[in-house]
């Protein structure tokens, strides 16, 4: 490929692209079991030269075990791996590398103390070189696909949007001819996922292989030529786009889809287009909803950052109860502070956050929750669950000195367990078991957990930062019903989201974030995506 | 530093499949392993010229031959119970309290200064007195590593290490220049009063009542952490502070707590120490607890239910070890050797334990 | 000599043993292994330092031995973390005891019962010519055995290699994000093993420098906790190679001026004055060294299949 | 007794007796390979094995928390001599000496204490009297007129020891200064070597060492001092740690000791004290690098000393 000095793969190993019909990687018989799930079963893949191949299935279907297989990752049970017609015996990611594989991984695998340039340097050469060279090549290669960073920064600062495009980059600065995609686009604005996606095209017209993981049946329908399509740890079928349709497709991620598909699966699908998704019953009398009290007020909020710098600067809000109140912007204009500072996670520096009347800044975390602020944070591995701890356990969190869960002062394990079990059937929670550790859950069935622990609450208010995120269409679908619900219980609602398509579909009214303040307030229906676009860059409305 | 995520991973499944076979799959590795262990240590010590058989006649059988063998045993159970919960306890928090041998010397140091100046009060007043003053000072002891990392993010594993060295000279003070009893031949303080003196129960010998305090704690410890929601608590704030913090547990001061309370119990063995055991603040009298408590808290991965076996195992090990020179001759050194063959060994059953899970998987 | 320069080049003698024992420590926590071990391998390298010295008359070879075991049982607890994934701690204390115990036993061997000590010649001092020269500290810094001059060339040189050079940077990613730095091919268990077995050997010198610097002899108490504060030294110095010498020079000065003050026949108990170097260690981390941190997966094995751990 | 029935075995020197020989088991508290106060307990033992054809074992490095157990073992294994050696011990000898009156317990000690059991020997070590003559020798030896003590921790023998070299200063009529100093650790040579460092830049030249393995650190500090500059040394010759600095050593001598107790016991005691002196188990070493004048006079004072002509008070009263 034309980015990136080739530092990994030496020519002897790997010759140069085949001509002709052999295929760059072909896998075949592959097998992975962790304990007693089976997340590979005998499932094959195959990759063509130069072409962008959608992988596609809900959640914890195979993909980024399949993937991490490939990249050396996971050993494997039994499989065979081929690149370019040769079997390849990929036993650690340096062996990728060196097979000129690369992948941007589903979660972040950043050293959040090194800078950018340290980070996509990392592992590259020995040369001792200082990272002026480095610095530029990324300048570089940010210009050329479009993905805005600044080498120089630390990690930790920088907006997970960023860092995604640091994944990116990372990949993008070995260069490779094998591209693994997991889920690159699920931090990204509608903006940088085209810039990505004219990347792409220009990296396969190299000859580069790609591979696309994605959950939005639009990405995948724009980007890619052939789509796999993996369930329960197997290869169901390939399709080519031109064979398929959206519906078709949904159909096949997921399972059949029933008839009554609504405008929410549209918009989960990514299939309308901002702005478009009018819902059928609208109905639903937005008014009436918000009719009552304000049961959130904000006022003159003050957050500060990790860093200590003002994040949050001088927001006022106020949700009505059974109103959704959506909050847009880009990642890393003072979303996450906002969230925390909602959910009572995070001081505030001033202002107030009133429910129901009562002001609770500068309470503790636990009078935020018996004041009934339920709250669903954005990354649910790191701060919703309890990851080496049972679902039991995870779901008790929280409510551990509550008297439902308590005899004679000490907890009731036995309706613990009880509470437990029903949840996990009533939230469809998969899980080999109430005592499996929460951590090795899929995304989706993770956010079940969490969103059961929110719910169990009654809260009277509900913070929701990014809750569909990396969900496939059903967990989505799930989601959506649960903030419905809560709406139709009297909730005040607040759904910071960066993804246009939700915030359209939930919100009953919007504000956009533009670093750290309101900077525009619209109604269901009365805007558009431009007029949101210009909003969120940070064109002010009275400019 | 960040701790390894310590869960009881029965804690909360008290009914699943039959006990004895739990127990039997939980103990049989280990018994693998200290067949092997026993067998290298064997080897070792035949190569030095010494009778292995005979040598390992005498770790499994001093501690149960005789009366005296089992009472010492019991003896040196009660402070290494006593230091490996105070070592696990801020563990779940995933902090470290390698101050265990401090908060025990400050706390016999305590313990014997009450128990001296006030040594014609009668055992009813004084013995709790004693007892009292052991824990508080083991509070304050930790307290102040705790304070610090509280309050100045002062990392624990830096500042209970300066801690012990400190207390060495606390000790060294008292017994050699407040309370010193210049017929011990060793910095001591003088003997503590009659009244301040725990009663043995069984014997002679017998063992010091303490060891029914350190059981009690000991229970009470399961009982807390596993069915208690400040237990919960400890073990959620452990296993993920983050999460743990968003849904309202205050995470610092959980882990303050945790430490506090470890030191108390270290203070607490210090105080049993001086009134069941020597009768006396004796410089020294820590030997090396505080590194058999870590060892029991880490080999019972954090488990309270199982700190108190495997600290009775470790005991019997200690007393048959060091008697192996009175039956073999086998130099003191080598008692050394032979006790971390075993341990390496009974950690090597974990990965057997493993090896076998998966066979089966 | 001035009084001071007598304090300074005590005060430089004193801290090498902690800053080569510290410095150890860290290499192997970059990488993500925290060894509790020091202790005993110090112990070890003094008894093995010694003993060659003894033996070969060399205490050249005496201290590379003594490096050689100390790499030893770096490497065991390195492959025993890693190959097996035993729990840090235990297997440092299981070490800590094995080399205890090896380093009486190896004495007990070679030299056994004896009415006198036996002695070699400790390390010479070495004058670097013209800067031996410069007042006030040209002796303290300039005039001192050969240890002395490598300590500070392993800190200097550890410095530039782990922040100046791209092999530095992908050793201390290993400890902040194995995960990660295996992502990009990082071989995260050889570099494990190499800094912990280049850790062990630079607490086995550490410990060799003890028998040939101060006492010409091996016994059992030379060490005498040195191997603990060694722990507590490089939190300390917020494992960076510049500030654990900075710490070890602090506390090695607080050490040598409470001994000053009490031969000095000052009117304080001999306890206080033995704690000062203690207690001014944790003032100064409360009011100066509060940014340190420690490298984030300090401690924990790193298993590439698991998600939870 | 439970005669432990096992008898084939014993540990450390072996050797088996016969009949009604002695069977004698010592506690040390440190390593025989100490060249210093363990090895000299080793040596007693060999020489009662010896001269009193006993059967010998022993156990070393033993913590005090640890010995009344293995006291008991001993006597359980049947042993009739069990001898601590150090005075740490005392007070678990005497409370298994109580339990087993059969057995006859040597302890040792720094005082005449009371309350002794009827089967414990009490050997006193008599450590001011030992220090007394090097009060002498070190007045005689200093040209700077600054004399140092360095001790370990600061129990009271190491008080009755600076308090004795007080008192045989203020007898000889000596103006120096006199420092004690204490390590903290009887046998941590390093801190040793850096306190001895302190002392002799500190313009002190002669310094009396009351340590254990901490005296090699402090041998090795005096390696580089100026000619003239003295260091004495306790327990054993030391002469070899610095041939030019070495000034002499209290020798101590328990075999001399054992002998008369075993033979005591043959005669029926089973008790009683013994305390150490220049007759008995102490004895000054010939004082080297200086004049035979020097030599002389403290010879001198070691016979008033036998004869009980000079009586060191036994003071152990903490030094200010
Ligand atoms: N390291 C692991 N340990 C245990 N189980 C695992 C591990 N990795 C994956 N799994 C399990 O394997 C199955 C497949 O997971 P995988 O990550 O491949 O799904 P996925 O298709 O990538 O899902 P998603 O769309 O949510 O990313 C899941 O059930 C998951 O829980
Ligand atoms: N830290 C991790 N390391 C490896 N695998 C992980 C990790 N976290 C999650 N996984 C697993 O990878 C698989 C990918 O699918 P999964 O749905 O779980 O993640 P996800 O839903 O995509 O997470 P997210 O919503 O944060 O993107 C899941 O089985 C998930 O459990
Ligand atoms: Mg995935
Ligand atoms: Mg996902």
């Amino acid at each position: 490929m034309t980015a990136g000095h080739t530092t990994g793969h030496s020519s002897e190993s790997v010759p140069g692209p085949v001509p002709g019909p052999a295929r760059p990687l072909t896998m075949a018989g592959v097998s992975k079991s962790f304990g007693s799930v089976h997340a590979l079963v005998e499932a094959d893949f195959e990759l063509a030269a130069g072409e962008v191949h959608g992988l596609v299935g809900g959640n914890g279907a195979g993909k980024t075990t399949l993937m991490n297989v490939l990249y050396g990752l996971y050993r494997p049970d039994s499989g065979e791996i081929r690149v370019d017609g040769r079997e390849a015996h990929i036993r650690s990611p340096r062996d990728a590398i060196e097979h000129g594989i690369g992948m941007v991984h589903q979660h972040l695998l950043q050293v959040s103390t090194y800078s950018v340039v340290e980070n996509v340097v990392l592992g590259t050469g020995k040369d001792a070189g200082g990272l002026r060279d480095a610095a530029r090549r990324i300048t570089e290669l940010s210009d050329q696909f479009g993905l805005a960073v600044d080498p120089r920064a630390r990690t930790d600062r920088l907006s997970v949007g960023a860092r995604q495009r640091v994944e990116i980059l990372k990949v993008l600065y070995r260069g490779a001819r094998i591209l693994i995609l997991d889920e690159p686009t699920s931090s990204l604005t509608p903006q940088e996922v085209d810039d990505l996606f004219a990347s792409l095209r220009g990296i396969v017209a190299e000859g580069t292989s790609v591979v696309f993981i994605s959950h939005k049946v639009r990405e995948v329908m724009a980007i890619c030529g052939r789509i796999s399509v993996m369930r329960d740890g197997r290869r169901l079928t390939t399709v080519h786009r031109s064979e398929t349709d959206a519906t078709g497709l949904a159909s096949l991620m997921v399972g059949e889809l029933a008839a009554e598909q609504s405008s929410d699966v549209a918009a989960a699908l990514g299939l309308a287009a901002v702005g478009e998704v009018v819902p059928e019953e609208p109905a639903a009398p937005v008014p009436a909803r918000a009719g009552g009290p304000a049961r959130l007020t904000v006022s003159d909020l003050v957050v500060p950052s990790d860093q200590g710098v003002a994040a949050v600067r001088g927001v006022d809000l106020a949700v009505r109860a059974g109103e959704v109140l959506g909050v847009a912007g880009v990642a890393g204009n003072g979303q996450v502070e906002l969230a925390e500072a909602l959910a009572g996670v995070r001081p505030a520096q001033s202002g107030s956050v009133r429910v129901d009347g009562t002001d609770l800044v500068g309470r503790q975390t636990r009078h935020w929750l018996t004041a009934g602020v339920a709250y669903v944070p954005e990354d649910r591995h790191r701060d919703g669950i309890l990851g080496a701890a049972s679902v039991t356990d995870n779901l008790l969190l929280g409510a551990q000195r509550s008297s439902a869960y308590r005899r004679g002062g000490l907890i009731d394990w036995r309706r613990v367990r009880e509470h437990a079990r029903t949840t996990i059937e009533t939230y469809s929670i998969k899980t080999p078991g109430p005592d499996a550790p929460a951590g090795n859950l899929s995304g989706g069935n993770i956010q079940r957990l969490v969103l059961a622990r929110a719910f169990d609450r009654e809260p009277t208010v509900l913070v929701l930062q990014n809750p569909t995120r990396g969900l496939d269409l059903r967990s989505a679908q799930f989601v959506y019903d649960r903030v419905h619900e809560a709406r139709d219980r009297g909730c005040a609602v607040v759904l910071i989201s960066e993804d246009l398509d939700e915030l359209s579909l939930l919100a009953d009214r919007m504000v956009v974030l533009y670093s750290g303040e309101v900077v525009g307030e619209r109604a269901r229906g009365d805007y558009d995506a431009y007029e949101l676009g210009r909003l969120m860059a940070g064109v002010r409305e009275d400019a | 530093m960040s701790a390894p995520v310590l869960t009881e991973p029965d804690a909360l499944a008290p009914a699943r499949p039959s006990m004895a076979a739990r127990v039997i799959r939980g103990v049989l590795p280990y018994v693998l392993a200290l067949v092997l262990a026993f067998v290298v240590a064997g080897i070792v010590i035949a190569a030095l010229g010494y009778d292995p058989i005979e040598a390992f006649r005498t770790i499994l059988t001093t501690s149960f031959k005789t009366g005296f063998g089992f009472t010492e045993t019991l003896t040196k159970w009660v402070p290494l119970t006593l230091l490996a919960l105070g070592f696990t306890i801020p563990l779940a928090v995933g902090r470290f309290n390698i101050g265990g041998e401090g908060q025990l010397l400050v706390g016999a140091t305590a313990a014997a200064g009450v128990g001296i100046v006030y040594a014609d009060l009668p055992s009813a007043v004084l013995l709790p007195m004693v007892i009292v003053a052991g824990v508080l000072a083991g509070v304050v002891w930790a307290g102040i590593a705790a304070l610090l990392m509280g309050r100045f993010h002062v990392n624990e594993i830096l500042s209970t290490v300066l801690l012990n060295f400190v207390s060495f000279q606390v000790l060294d003070y008292a017994a050699t220049e407040v309370w010193s009893d210049p017929a011990a031949g060793v910095a001591a303080t003088q003997g503590v009063g009659e009244g301040a003196e725990l009663p043995t129960i069984g014997g002679p010998p017998g063992v010091h009542a303490g060891l029914l305090l350190a059981g009690a704690v000991a229970l009470a410890t399961i009982l807390v952490t596993r069915r208690t929601s400040a237990g919960f608590e400890l073990r959620a704030a452990g296993t993920n502070p983050r999460a743990a913090a968003i849904n309202g547990i205050r995470v610092e001061r959980v882990a303050v707590i945790a430490l506090i309370v470890g030191g108390a119990l270290g203070g607490l063995a210090g105080a049993l120490e001086v009134s069941g055991v020597h009768g006396r603040a004796i410089e020294g009298m820590q030997t090396n607890f505080l590194l058999l408590g870590i060892i029991i808290g880490l080999i019972a991965r954090g488990s309270a239910v199982w700190v108190p076996v495997v600290a009775f195992g470790i005991a019997i090990l200690e007393v048959g070890a060091s008697s192996m020179q009175r039956t073999v001759g086998v130099p003191a050194e080598m008692v050394l050797i032979i006790e971390a063959l075993i341990l390496i060994f009974l950690l090597l059953s974990d990965v057997i334990a493993g090896r076998l899970a998966r066979r089966v998987a | 000599m001035n009084e001071f320069a007598v304090l300074a080049q005590l005060t430089v003698v004193a801290m090498v043993p902690y800053l080569l024992a510290s410095l150890g420590t860290m290499l192997g926590g970059l990488a993500g292994v925290f060894s509790v071990s020091q202790e005993g391998v110090m112990l070890l390298g003094a008894s093995v330092g010694f003993l060659v010295s003894y033996g070969t008359g060399s205490s050249t070879v005496g201290i590379l031995v003594a490096a050689a075991v100390g790499a030893l049982f770096g490497f065991a607890l390195g492959w025993a973390t890693t190959a097996l994934r035993l729990d840090q701690f235990v297997v440092g204390l299981a070490l800590f005891f094995a080399a205890t115990g090896l380093a009486g036993l190896l004495y007990r061997i070679v030299i056994g019962q004896t009415a006198t000590t036996p002695l070699v010649d400790t390390l010479p001092r070495v004058e670097i010519p013209l800067l031996k020269d410069i007042p006030l500290l040209g002796t303290a810094l300039f005039s001192h055995n050969v240890l002395v001059y490598f300590a500070a060339l392993v800190t200097v040189g550890l410095w530039f290699f782990l922040y100046r050079t791209r092999a530095g940077l992908n050793l201390r990613s290993v400890g902040e994000n194995p995960k990660a730095a295996d992502s990009l091919g990082i071989p995260v268990v050889r570099t494990r093993l190499w800094t912990t077995a280049v850790g062990g050997a630079l607490m086995g010198v550490a410990g060799a420098f003890l028998p040939l610097v101060y006492t010409g002899t091996f016994t059992e108490g030379i060490v005498g906790g040195r191997g603990w504060l060694a722990i507590a030294l490089t939190f300390f110095g917020g494992w960076r190679p510049q500030y654990i010498a900075a710490g070890a020079l602090f506390f090695a000065t607080m050490d040598v001026v409470a001994l000053r003050a009490e031969v000095s026949g000052i009117d304080i108990p001999s306890q206080v004055l033995l704690v000062i170097p203690y207690v001014a260690t944790l003032v100064v981390m409360v009011f100066a060294f509060r940014w340190a941190r420690v490298p984030e997966f300090l401690g924990k094995n790193y298993d590439r299949e698991s998600r939870t751990g | 007794g439970s005669d432990g029935g096992d008898s084939g075995d014993s540990g450390g020197g072996g050797g088996s007796g016969s009949g009604d020989a002695p069977r004698i088991a010592a506690v040390f508290s440190g390593t025989t390979t100490d060249a210093d106060y363990t090895f000299l307990g080793l040596e007693a033992l060999q020489a009662a094995e010896e001269d009193h054809g006993a059967e010998v074992t022993y156990s070393e490095s033993v913590q005090v928390p640890d010995a009344e157990r293995v006291l008991r073992e001993y006597v359980a294994d049947g042993y009739n001599v069990v001898w601590t050696h150090g005075s740490q011990f005392y007070d678990a000898t005497v409370a298994v000496a109580e339990e087993a009156p059969d057995v006859v317990f040597i302890a040792e000690q720094d005082t005449e204490p009371a309350d002794v059991p009827e089967n414990v020997w009490v050997l006193d070590r008599n450590f001011h009297l030992a220090f007394y003559p090097l009060g002498v020798l070190a007045a005689a030896a200093s040209e700077s007129g600054n004399i140092a003590y360095l001790g370990g921790v600061t129990l009271p023998f190491s008080y009755s020891e600076v308090h004795a070299v007080e008192q045989a200063l203020e007898d000889s009529g000596s103006d120096a200064t006199f420092t004690p100093v204490w390590t903290g650790d009887f046998n941590d040579p390093t801190k040793a070597q850096q306190f001895a460092s302190q002392l002799l830049a500190d313009g002190n030249d002669v310094v009396l060492t009351s340590l254990n393995l901490g005296a090699v650190g402090a041998f090795e500090a005096v390696g580089d001092a100026a000619p003239g500059v003295l260091m004495t040394a306790k327990y054993t010759d030391k002469s070899n740690l610095s041939a030019d600095h070495y000034l002499t050593s209290v020798l101590y001598d328990f075999s001399v000791m054992l002998d008369e107790i075993l033979t005591s016991i043959e005669d029926g005691e089973t008790g009683g004290y013994l305390g150490m002196s220049y007759e008995q188990g102490i004895s000054l070493q010939t004082p080297q690098n200086v004049d035979q004048a020097v030599i002389d006079e403290v010879n001198g004072i070691v016979e008033q000393l036998a004869s009980g002509e000079i009586e060191v008070e036994r003071d152990v009263t903490p030094v200010e």
